[in-house]
């Protein structure tokens, strides 16, 4: 083998992967404060079971799925990466470009895979059986992921078109969103909801969770560059900057709302504001990342109100932090994309010298496709899997709480 | 003077609280308890070692009540407890000698 | 751009922002742990706040007070960076001599922008309001911090004169400690203190806590060398003799004046160890790191006292760890400073060959310089926060919590 | 200093020592929230401790004893590195042929020298004396940590032989998996045990010391190539396949045997499958990682029953998870080592191309020494330590409890 | 043999203890518990729904005293925790047959 | 229709279960509680501030039982739950004067 990887990219590949698998825990904590206390173990074993399926999967199919034939401008890769096949330490195909071994962007993309069904949880939780829930992300994983990830990060279409996506605003987060969307609406309200009050069980969990977060996601976005360079350097500057300044966007809404600024306020503006820098992190410079944060700290908040208005029940939120704060954050890269910054930016954002429109129409297709895509296969899929196995747990078992009737545990004793 | 005691299931507790207002119940006391009864205790597995649980998490009320309305409060609570499966709990009432509401000082049904 | 940083440095410099940025969330859970269950939300509050206040204020301004115009051998800044201009992929300043873009620089100095004010909140425990909290951080890190990290940092007077600061023991530890004596100075003592009891709510977070911050204390200390070289690798291994050495010698205090050794000692004595070696981290080898966390460890256990000795009511020992610690490492820095390890070293340590006291003079100059500034200003900025708006919490507040009371949520729920 | 070490691989090495120190905590969570909630200090203790006073005397003798005289193909080392001597800025022997600084070296191996004793307080939760616990490692890690190091990470006669150990299956886990056995036959059962149910307190902390210890061992096992390369990429690779393999494995055998998926499943599946791929981390590739991971989580889950058909009272389960899983991780090495994925693979394993028999045979020979030495010695020291200064907890300290008896703190508060 | 309960405010426990123990009490069980009155809940936010919630945090203390005490020990009890605002709870006396030391055997003013 | 109510060491709470089962008890509600007695308190230790803690922590149980088993009830619990050490805590009695079932209506003996 004669390709040398750089050392330094590698080294930061290396970790961000880590970092990314980390925020799969950190995911398990930040909605496992929010459930209540008798389905917290059911919260937690959904996400740490996503780590266990999804790689797997991934090395047997998904990889291949998204990333096989990179570059051919469809719909969905091949087979040619199944099993692992030909991903080793080498640089892999020639349209990566790579400068770190072609098994270390395979195992870093694993871990976007991993989260992104995990995402889901937040939205069904406290409601869904193990079994069916198990099924619906492998299936889900295969069927819409990895169309997904190819479309937009394999050189599929929707990248050929135009539409950028630093590390995942479409492919993440819109994706997991939509299927969110549709899963409760096949499995219905929560028993009790919402006439019976469900406060989070354990904020400071979900605190943490918002920490681990925080940390991971310098992985997840400034690793997308692939490299230890100015373009990773801005990805994290931005992914500081803007969450803070949702942070700071949500709690004065909430502040003029309702009274109060909270904490959950604090840990969900600053989630919706890594939401929305996702799809932005690599493209956008200055003081950008303060106005897209912000801006998504208000429009989140905002968003809260379509459970009520559309008369879902989205548990913990996902409908408003990923899929609103996805959206936001795709829509507008068009108005701050900065060749500057990123040479991949070929159409400058509306708001940048020499910018127009062309960029922000490809980020709406693109925004469009991936939560049309997703929502209609997620819907088909959830709703099989309840008339068969079973998605939705039944009253007694919610009543019971899911830890004990669905895992035999309990979280807490003496 | 008397003091109603009753062991419920605890997602009861809200449709409970929501009759007893209704009875026109102004005050309770409220615990979490673990009872143990006729309701078979549960199966807990941790790294294949199963452990049978006879307790079973319940909620204790006491409700201090004068005589008069003691029956129709124990119904109304009995009512909505009520899910006719074995574990629906237990209602007792004992005799109170003496009440007083420590804000005020005021005694007997002044107090509650 | 022909910048082309060097990818190790870099990836280096980006895991260790990202590093840093942990160790908020981290000191949320430190403190969080040891106050009472109705003020846990308000501590975790606090930091995270913290996290989103300071990063937009240092974009904005601060960023530019302490690094504009360095190497001016002054006492501030100016505004030449203001608003992120020509916060760039660059090589930014020669006063820097980066291998890192200047934005990434700029972002590793803002994690530490972020933790120096959120230390204060654990002498202030439990009785401050959010709001007079949130102006008087904004205002104490444009007016205290970005100065003093100036004086040290950015080329201004202090570190002009010869004084050395690793990592922050005077910009972060002496600076955030004297404040907080400041601030409790002028709110007074907790409601109940000190007849009432108040032990730690949850010392498995304070725990977590600690953990988090030594493994973020690997990007503050070793981080600081701005580069993947043998300095950094030095500072790291002191980064964990140190906080190991601390321990043992707070340990064996305790154990003797009191009967046992306890677990928050272990805990309390690393993260001493981890102040005090901040400053000496790239500047010390051997087994001084060792000598400088065990006598550390002895000496902020003794610390402890002072607060019954003054009367004062610092809630979770702030002034023991992070103002004593701060000063015990400076000062220790004076003996202990090696040029074989790093060659900015220019006048040897007491203890070291050819070494002399003018190091020592400097230290104590810089560490008195820091101290002094930070309280005096902090103390005027506090009245002036407390007899307006207000700063500490009514007694109703702190009877029910501030959780409740000021935020609105309870941390634990079934 | 002549010697500059490469930026990339330092920076590697850098945050792999962060990260393997990280791990730490959490063991001290993933054990701690397994634990009953009097003794949950105690246990979180007996973890930090291990960091305090291990590091120490790591620098004061057990990183000679282990890698001093490199490549002696003998027993132990010498003493030439006793107090940090030579260990400095520069690349060390020439033995290590390392492109990081020596210091970083000492530092990283430092970290596996902490972990290691505090994985055998798992077994012996619940019941022992502090100042007997403390004792025993600090003793441990002089006579059989450092030996069993240098027969296999410091050239010496395990390795000379042949023997293969990429991270620590032989090292760490069996040699710790070993001493657990050996401390459990000396202090007898927990109070109580096996009548008596003790379910874990806190289920949500022992999946965040999960999370914890999946992330941090990233560090572990890609850390190990020390270097920021190939080799590394592919271990990290392996470390997410193999766990979440194992996880798998573990949950389907539960499934069917007890009737529930757990999330402590979940959790003792996916460590399990991090154990067994320690040892093989950089040396296989392809899908054996998740060949050996789905069959440890079967392994280790029926491996369970051995505490009850001996009689052993393993609190939790070091034995299952630790040696079983370290014993079966290093011998299917033998099958699976692969020298087209790193030239250090001479024989290659039974199941690759050219494989033959020879590896395996080392394999065995390695696992049974270590496992033999390290309880041989084990053995004796706790049986020394329980007749003098006492290793087991009192009954009536340990009905109050160990957190209250031994260290005069409860862990929760209002 | 008397029985007397109260419910308390949490943040006055320490008081009420003193008060108790200089009033001669040797001995109480204190139990944490969620209380429902007049003293109106409080609205918790989250994620900008309100929720009110009725139930107070009180702690609830049992104190078993002979019928000659059983006033002193009430009085103090009510001067201690007394804030005179709303929700400062109830202290209530009920008759006991028999009580019992475990350790020793002994009955009536004897175990107490 | 009595109410036995017992405070005991926590760690003795299984062997006291299995004791009561053995007298025929079939069901008691189990309450998590402080207790403050004779037993001294305990000291923590935070940062080298020494607190004396006068609260143990203690188990309390609630056995509904008919008069006639009261003392064969009582006995069989204060032999299981006694250790000799101060601290093992005290059993009384109460009289019931109604008792139900919840999921049947049954009153009285039956109820329990
Ligand atoms: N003899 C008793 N004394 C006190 N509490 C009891 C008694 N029997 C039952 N309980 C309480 O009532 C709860 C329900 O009782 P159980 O026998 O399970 O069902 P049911 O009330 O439907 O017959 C128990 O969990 C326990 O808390
Ligand atoms: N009828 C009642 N029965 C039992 N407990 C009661 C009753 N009424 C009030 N309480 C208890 O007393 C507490 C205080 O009562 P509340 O009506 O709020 O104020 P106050 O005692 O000042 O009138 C309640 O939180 C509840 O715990
Ligand atoms: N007068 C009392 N009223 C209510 N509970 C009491 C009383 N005295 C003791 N207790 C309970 O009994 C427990 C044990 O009492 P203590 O005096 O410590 O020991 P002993 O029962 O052995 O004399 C206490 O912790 C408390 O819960």
């Amino acid at each position: 083998m004669e390709f040398v990887p750089d050392s330094g990219n590698t080294a930061w590949v290396l970790i961000s992967t880590a970092l990314v698998l980390f925020m799969t825990p950190g995911l398990a904590f930040f909605y496992g404060g929010m459930v209540r206390g008798k389905n917290v173990l059911a919260m937690l074993m959904q996400n740490f079971f996503a780590m266990g399926l999804i790689a797997v999967l991934w090395a047997a199919i998904v990889f291949s799925l998204a990333f096989g034939d990179a570059g051919n401008a469809g719909f969905v890769g091949n087979l040619d990466f199944a099993f692992l096949k030909d991903v080793d330490l080498g640089a892999g195909p020639d349209f990566f470009a790579l400068s770190i071994p072609f098994v270390l962007f395979a195992a870093y993309q694993m871990t976007f895979a991993i989260i992104t069904p995990a995402l889901i949880t937040g939205a069904t939780a406290d409601r869904l059986k193990f079994a069916g829930y198990a099924v619906f992300i492998g299936l889900w994983v295969i069927l819409v992921y990895g169309p997904v990830a190819h479309m937009v990060f394999g050189g599929g279409w929707l990248s050929d078109m135009g539409a950028l996506d630093f590390a995942g605003g479409a492919v993440v987060h819109i994706n997991a969103g939509a299927a969110a969307l549709a899963v409760i609406l096949v499995v219905g309200k929560r028993r009790g909801y919402p006439h019976e009050p469900m406060p989070p069980h354990n904020l400071p969990f979900t605190m943490l969770g918002t920490g681990m977060l925080w940390f991971g996601w310098a992985g997840f976005n400034a690793g997308s560059a692939l490299a230890a360079n100015g373009v990773a350097a801005q990805a994290l500057m931005n992914t500081i900057l803007a969450p803070a300044a949702a942070m700071l966007g949500w709690l004065i809404v909430e502040k003029l709302r309702s009274g109060h600024a909270t904490s959950l306020g604090a840990a969900s503006g600053a989630v919706a504001g890594m939401v929305a820098i996702t799809p932005c992190a690599g493209f956008v410079g200055g003081m950008a990342p303060i106005y897209i944060g912000f801006a998504t700290g208000i429009i989140c908040y905002l968003a809260l109100g379509l459970k009520k208005a559309f008369g879902f029940d989205d548990s913990l939120d996902v409908i408003a932090v990923h899929l609103v704060g996805g959206l936001v954050g795709s829509i507008l890269l068009g108005f701050f994309a900065d060749p500057t910054i990123n040479s991949l930016v070929a159409n400058p954002g509306v708001l940048i010298t020499d910018g127009g429109t062309d960029l922000l129409m490809d980020q709406i297709v693109a925004s469009a496709v991936t939560l049309g895509y997703s929502f209609v296969v997620s819907l088909g899929l959830a709703a099989i899997i309840e008339k068969t196995i079973g998605l939705r747990a039944s009253d007694d078992q919610q009543d019971q709480g899911l830890d004990l009737s669905l895992h035999a545990e309990t979280a807490y004793s003496n | 003077m008397k003091l109603i005691t009753a062991v419920i299931k605890p997602f009861k507790l809200d449709q409970v609280k929501e009759a007893l207002k209704a009875a026109g119940v102004q005050g309770m006391t409220v615990t979490e308890v673990q009872g143990f009864g006729r309701q078979s205790g549960h199966t807990e597995v941790y790294r294949g070692a199963e452990y049978t649980v006879e307790f079973v998490p319940k909620i204790k009320l006491e409700i201090l009540a004068d005589d008069g309305v003691v029956d129709a409060i124990s119904e109304a609570l009995v009512g909505a407890a009520r899910t006719d499966k074995i574990g629906d709990g237990k209602i007792w009432v004992t005799e109170v000698a003496q009440v007083q509401r420590i804000r005020t000082g005021e005694r007997g049904g002044e107090a509650v």
